[in-house]
């Protein structure tokens, strides 16, 4: 066998961890400083909830398993309201029941955040395999125009930096924001380097400036487009209701009322894209090909990318990172020089159309997909690429 | 402070139909909460969808307006992360206990210190009329053009088998008795629920032949039966045709440790010693 | 340098701890990048476990073994299954007691007896796949025995230590100085 | 210092839905002929505030002044 | 006051009703041969449930309200299983709730209909308004890659068409078909002339001609692709299951089932579109402008197309009655000339990201839409279109 | 027929762990049926999703595998549209009485005639040993790794008050009075609930250093007290520290219209009469 | 020809029968088309009913009055909401009892006593709609009595049948025949 | 017509749990080394089916043959 090997007396980082992606999540929420979790156990994302039940008490927090993913995502949004960082964690079959109450959450705009670890599906599907096929749900899962963010990662160092980000934008938007990850990143173990308090910048909760028993009006933006809070149980009472609501939050059937607010709830993120969009990218200056792919394929293109290139394709790489909003200008623009624009995931296509229509000259975009539950390799994206380049596989 | 300083009464006058129950209901747990002389800072109300559920929105508290069914599940959220609120939750009996059964039984298990307060009109008011679990058996509801199929809850029995710790059952017709009851259950200390009945003659009451509210508060008058405190009155949720007076009065009230209580002891004994 | 790692036995064998442990002594004290994953069952239960690391000195992207260099089985399916696919030049290692080998096997294979020395030792196999780890060192070194030995003392408590740590003596004692040194 | 006592209803709140004129123990309360409540005998009146705690709309209070 | 009033001493025509489209969703329901109904009341798609309770004991068929949505889904899944027509109905809330529901009818095939009729949006929103914000949820509510097929009305001689063709296509290919209304088109009343018995086409299940005690395959599609049922209480003891199962219904892991699982599944919808694809269209041929609605909606254009022909505009519009699959080549097709394209919604623009995708040029397409819970006036499509022509308002 | 017939041999060995109790029940079941001497196209299986829920793939009947909670509401369609088939409902305590209590509440209320069995390990087998609504106060699970908080379910008292006219309790040590127990469930004629603990002793088992299966079985033995038929048995649910032994035994068997006749009955009477 | 009628009062007023009762006349017996709608408050409850009718010998699209011919209002509010948008030439018709009017106005109003008319014929408010049709179809020759008549007959059962029919010639009586004439 | 009972064992199916082992009210069965159930003192046994009945992987059953 080749590499010599050598017996370091010290860890060479204290500070590395070697840890599955759902304790990384759990990790790093912590680190955010979330400190209520209410969850349901459910094949792939249990090691999160697993991990805080142990984790939360020791730092001041507080871990329920709820009686079902709806109960979950209720007390979530109760335990925000008083002022805690709130995070649930679930899979496909628990974020389809979450839905109406994901709704709630963007109406009311209540802070938090719901980590998402795909699994085959549709239905009970391949629960113990992987996928991506939960990317348009979370966009459109739940009834009535809305807007959401939606993190992702392929590595556990970024993974921890998205968790966090994702709370920075839930509080910074007032927005649930979702964390959606995949089986092979959620149970991989790899390295982790645990940032040092204070290392990362938290955003904290806007908590409003109004005086106790002065008019405070929760859903009146700043002219910044954030809304500060007041814990329930604080200073100021008001109302908080999945309907219609004016400033006050007092339900409302005012054309105008309704108008606003949807379209506030819209843009708020839609407008803020550039604050939202978070990427990687490797070598598209000049690439003939490029690759566009998110989460654990996102590792089997570099792969492949590296693979390639060393042979001495012009094959370039982009990762996303935020998927919703999703940044079409960015891909637009980064992409309007390839030849061949080759997105890569793990379902029957459903970035791909996000692509699409984000490019000129769509005929371009090609699509590298597996749904069998086996996460895709190298050598399936390679083999695309020769078909497109037209040399057979 | 009287009891109408806790209403937002900008919104005054209710949206409730003349004769609405749930404005009784209003009227008593004000009271009640102006004789236990709680600052109107220290309480939240969560509450579901129903006209049952518009409550919360008269009443000058931290007021939440969640989804259908699960207010009990949002107050667990709010009472957990901050234990010195007192949680308030008004349901309809739909709300409660159609689509909200299993978070009522599992609040009850958590014996959580939340007032359940359940305005039950053996109908969907909000939705116009249809049949509720509380509805009796050949009852005429929207849904039940030729009567109701399957007995209704018994409320007090399914609770006390849930594990809630403080448990009664009052009508609007007994408005004075209904505000002592309230008072108790959100003094007690764990999960209490007050089952209040409470007429719907804008759909129960007419698709039935009750009568308006005046008659159906005298049938809440006349076939009712105080029973003694603590002693658990007969199980009256069968079927069974004939009508027995109804038991009201309080049918559970013990001490048991409350669910905030023993995480916060498990965590100081196991995680923090 | 990479190099990748199948193990792969029964529920209860230990072989995602093994794995773990494996890619842990590379990961703190060899300098070197690991990842691992494994396999699960119908959500959970029974049958046949694996686990995958994979070591190398460079950013590791694609995370799965599709062709280990090193397949280690510690059960007959699991022989069954990965004896094919082994790397040209990998090697095996199989547990005598459960395996019977295949002579048409083009790859290296060391067939040792982790179950008997653990039975006999211990009673129980509750360390064999620390004795398995032990013999793989030896056969591989791609991390120390020092290194392994200090995340094994990292990982158990008191009560398991003494235990899994002779386990591990065991096994590299498995492995001949001869063996070791092809 | 005397105490007063009235009855004080508020129209704009009352629904008019007769409960407190129903259970009036004294038969103090009548609707008017738009409906809203009144107090029709208010000398029979005992104060005893069933028509205040049963009104579901808050549209009848028994209110006591003190005077000097 | 103008028009002359007679008095026909009887009706013109006696199978005429008018009737609201709730009750119209009822009875086209019962003539298409439902006969198991399980609902939970929301507003307003109620009078559905409530004419339904009232009618099908009349009909020898069973109604029955369930605890929730979740509930009510499931029910009609076991009763369509045991070979009746079945059929629920709800509106955003409760059709967020039914989400993993759905998506294991659409896994196991289980042929029902589900009539969402929305209304404002997000979350509790607007519940006596009207609103087209379920069209993206319907597509992709569930989690894991899908398909489904949803069909819409504007007027009521249409929807019980269409509610009829919900179940002839939800029982030809095994699949959960929704019916997307609005709460206008469910509310309104206008007359609607039903049919005799025998007048529309009915597809009944398709019962397996495998014997009694010979290798019945569930899940295995005939050559025309669809996949003959056996009652459950009958003939063949299989199994159903949302895990990815073989062609027996019993659970597998194995890449190539899971592979052609997922493939048949949206393939069997997909590609058959031609099958599925009903539409309108109006003075298409030569417009200048083509307005593209659905729903309540399309009255509104339907008018102003009118009225803007009426002074000498070339407009044309299509009406779209299968919303999914969305009929990509259809557009691109019957658009290819037209100067603009304007699709009417209310909602923030869904289907208006639909045909921008299917057409060349989509810088032509706009939206006219309207949020504040009231349906969309001729006159808003007219000032659309002015300043489109740039006329001004 | 054997019981074994009854049984899809080609997917034995099964896949639950060695020593899991949940096979032990599904032996008894078979017996059952077979003492019944009961049709396999007669019978249709629902099950939800959890290591309980896989008994429905080893049953050779029309078998249904639903989703997690759901397998009662899915019955209820089948049975509702299909009265004459024998419904049979089994499902694990978080599948029944976490995400499914409400659907379970709402069958035992219609007492509708379904069979549901409740194989109650007190923990999430599949998951990977999470505690669940019937794990006992104090007990360790992976997602209480300093112990449950809140008391657990007593699905004897929870049944009887919601509605349920057929409830027994035994174990798995138990097996012949499993067997009978299940017999007699069968039969009867609206919603029986029997509640059958099951080891599991690779999660719950090893968490609380409960031992193995053996062991496990043996403490049922040791646990439990057997009750007189029809005598109700204390109320054990409470998280009192001490342990009583746990009443087994059929605690309730009474005769009540059933949904489905009910319905039936209601159609033959108001509508086509 | 094309006719948009706004019928407003409050709950119980049974405008939206009227609506109704309407429309199918105009359907069933006058061979023209009809469409109806109304507003619904917070879910269900109380307050202000509304309900639109449009009448016309064509296809009807658009469903909705924004401004209509004919607006019938039996409360207040429901005339101060509506008596500004009625189109050009268009009347209003209002309860006396419950409806102060505004001298402002363009359109032609009628004010016409329904309230009192039945409850001194039935000492009850129940058949106000069916008396206000009486009036309306005299006003607005666009259906026939009979053809109200027929509806009537067919829409309620015997128990309320006979005042809800003679209310409607109540309502009829109302307006002289000088007024039906303009 | 005699009959012949005994005990068979299904090594396939059986896991070796020892439930059998344990709850024989003889102590006729045990578990061999590679952990699979043998009818150790088969002339202990009663056949009352105690095994049969709590094997959770049916791998155990009480056989009667008729034999003429
Ligand atoms: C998920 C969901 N399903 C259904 C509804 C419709 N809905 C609103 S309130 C209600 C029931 C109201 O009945 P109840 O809770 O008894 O209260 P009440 O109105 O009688 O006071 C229903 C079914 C909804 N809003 N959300
Ligand atoms: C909606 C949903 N939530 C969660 C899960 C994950 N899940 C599968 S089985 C199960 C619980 C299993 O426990 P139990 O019902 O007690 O049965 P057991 O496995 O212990 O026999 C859970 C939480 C799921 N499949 N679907
Ligand atoms: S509908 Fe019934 S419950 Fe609702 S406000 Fe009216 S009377 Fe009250
Ligand atoms: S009880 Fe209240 S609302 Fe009813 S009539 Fe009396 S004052 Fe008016
Ligand atoms: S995990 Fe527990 S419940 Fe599941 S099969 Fe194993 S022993 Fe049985
Ligand atoms: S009980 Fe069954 S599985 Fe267990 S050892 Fe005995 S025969 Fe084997």
């Amino acid at each position: 066998m080749s590499a010599p090997t050598r017996y370091a007396e010290r860890k060479a980082e204290p500070n590395i961890r070697f840890l599955q992606g759902n304790e990384v999540c759990a990790e790093a929420a912590i680190y955010a400083g979330m400190r209520f979790f209410a969850g349901y156990p459910i094949t792939p994302s249990t090691e999160i909830a697993e991990r805080l039940s142990e984790r939360l008490p020791q730092v001041g927090g507080t871990f329920i398993q709820m009686e079902d993913e709806i109960a979950s995502l209720a007390a979530v949004i109760g335990a925000s309201l008083t002022g805690l960082k709130s995070m649930t964690a679930t899979s496909g079959p628990g974020f389809s029941l979450m839905q109406e109450t994901l709704g709630y959450a963007i109406m009311t705009e209540v802070p938090c955040v719901i980590v998402d670890v795909q699994r085959g599906g549709p239905s009970t599907g391949l629960p113990t395999h992987s996928s991506q096929g939960d990317v348009m749900q979370v966009r459109w899962g739940t009834h009535g125009d809305h807007s959401i963010v939606c993190l992702t990662a392929s590595n556990h160092q970024d993974l921890f930096e998205m968790v966090i980000d994702a709370f920075n934008i839930a509080e910074t938007f007032r927005t649930p924001v979702v964390v959606l990850i995949d089986e092979v990143v959620a149970h991989m173990r790899e390295q982790v380097r645990m940032p040092e308090e204070g290392e990362i910048a938290l955003t904290e909760r806007l908590v409003t400036a109004v005086p106790r028993d002065v008019d405070y009006h929760p859903y009146f933006p700043r002219e910044d487009g954030r809304l500060p809070m007041s814990n329930f149980g604080g200073d100021h009472r008001y109302n908080v209701t999945g309907l219609v609501h004016d400033m006050w939050g007092f339900p409302s059937n005012k054309p105008n009322v309704a108008d606003e607010l949807i379209h506030h709830l819209i843009h708020k993120i839609e407008n803020r894209k550039r604050m939202l969009v978070r990427h990687k990218e490797y070598n598209v200056d000049g690439a003939e090909i490029v690759l566009i792919s998110y989460g654990a394929t996102a590792r089997s293109a570099r792969h492949i990318m590296e693979n390639r290139r060393a042979v001495g394709m012009a094959v370039g790489m982009i990762e996303l990172q935020t998927l919703w909003p999703f940044p079409n200008e960015l891909i637009r623009e980064r992409c309007k020089d390839a030849d061949y624009i080759v997105v890569v995931e793990m379902n029957m296509g459903q970035m791909v159309h996000q692509v699409e229509a984000a490019v000129d000259r769509p005929h371009r975009v090609f699509l590298s997909n597996r749904v069998d539950g086996a996460m895709i390799t190298p050598n399936n994206i390679k083999n695309l690429i020769r078909v497109i380049q037209g040399k057979g596989v | 402070m009287a009891a109408t300083d806790y209403l937002r009464k900008r919104f005054m006058p209710h949206i409730w139909c003349p004769g609405c129950g749930h404005g009784i209901v209003l009227n008593s747990l004000l009271r009640a909460i102006e004789k236990l002389g709680m600052e109107k800072n220290d309480v939240v109300m969560v509450s579901g969808i129903g006209c049952s559920s518009r409550i919360q929105g008269y009443t000058d508290f931290h007021t939440l307006h969640t989804l259908h069914g699960r207010a009990l599940a949002f107050a667990t959220g709010v009472k957990l992360a901050k234990p010195e609120v007192n949680v308030l939750v008004p349901m309809g009996d739909g709300d409660a206990l159609a689509i909200g059964g299993n978070h009522f039984i599992h609040a009850a298990r958590r014996n959580i210190d939340i007032t359940a307060i359940i305005m039950n009109n053996s109908t969907y008011g909000m939705t116009g009329g249809q049949y509720s679990p509380t509805t009796a058996c050949g009852d005429l509801a929207s849904t039940a053009p030729y009567g109701t199929v399957g007995k209704p809850f018994d409320v007090v029995a399914l609770a006390r088998a849930a594990g809630a710790t403080y448990i009664a059952r009052t009508t609007t017709y007994h408005a004075r008795a209904m505000t002592r009851i309230l008072t108790d259950a959100i003094k007690h200390h764990g999960f209490s629920v007050v089952e209040i009945l409470s007429q719907c003659p804008t759909y129960y009451g007419r698709e039935n032949d009750r009568g308006d509210a005046v008659e159906m508060m005298e049938w809440y008058r006349d076939n009712t039966v105080a029973i003694k405190p603590d002693e658990s009155g007969p199980i009256n949720s069968a079927c069974n045709g004939e009508e027995a007076p109804l038991p009201i009065g309080v049918f559970v009230n013990r001490s048991e440790p409350e669910y905030c209580d023993s995480y916060a002891k498990l965590v100081r004994e196991k995680v923090l010693s | 340098m990479i190099q990748r790692f199948v193990f792969s036995g029964t529920g209860g064998q230990g072989v995602i701890t093994a794995a773990i442990v494996l890619a842990e002594a590379a990961l703190y004290y060899g300098e070197l990048n690991a990842v691992q994953t494994q396999v699960y069952g119908p959500e959970a239960r029974g049958g046949a476990a694996r686990s995958d690391v994979i070591i190398a000195d460079a950013e590791i992207w694609f995370p799965k073994v599709l062709e280990p260099n090193v397949a280690i089985c510690l059960g007959q399916q699991a022989y069954d299954r990965f004896s094919g696919v082994v790397r040209p030049g990998g090697i095996i290692i199989v547990d005598s007691h459960n395996v019977r080998l295949q002579k048409t096997i083009s790859s290296r294979q060391f067939q040792l007896p982790f179950h008997e020395t653990v039975m006999t030792e211990y009673g129980t196999i509750q360390a064999l796949n620390m004795c398995m780890l032990g013999a793989l060192v030896r056969l591989i070194p791609i991390v120390s025995p020092d290194a392994m030995r200090q995340v094994i003392s990292d990982r158990f408590d008191e009560r398991f230590r003494q235990t899994n740590l002779s386990a591990f003596e065991l096994g590299c004692n498995l492995v001949k100085e001869s063996v070791r040194t092809f | 210092m005397s105490r007063r006592k009235f009855l004080e209803v508020n129209t704009e709140w009352c629904k008019g839905c007769g409960i407190c004129v129903a259970f009036c123990p004294k038969n103090v309360l009548e609707l008017d002929d738009t409906g809203k409540v009144i107090v029709a005998r208010p000398g029979d009146c005992t104060y005893c505030g069933d028509c205040e705690i049963r009104c579901p709309d808050f549209a009848i209070v028994v209110v006591t002044e003190e005077a000097s």
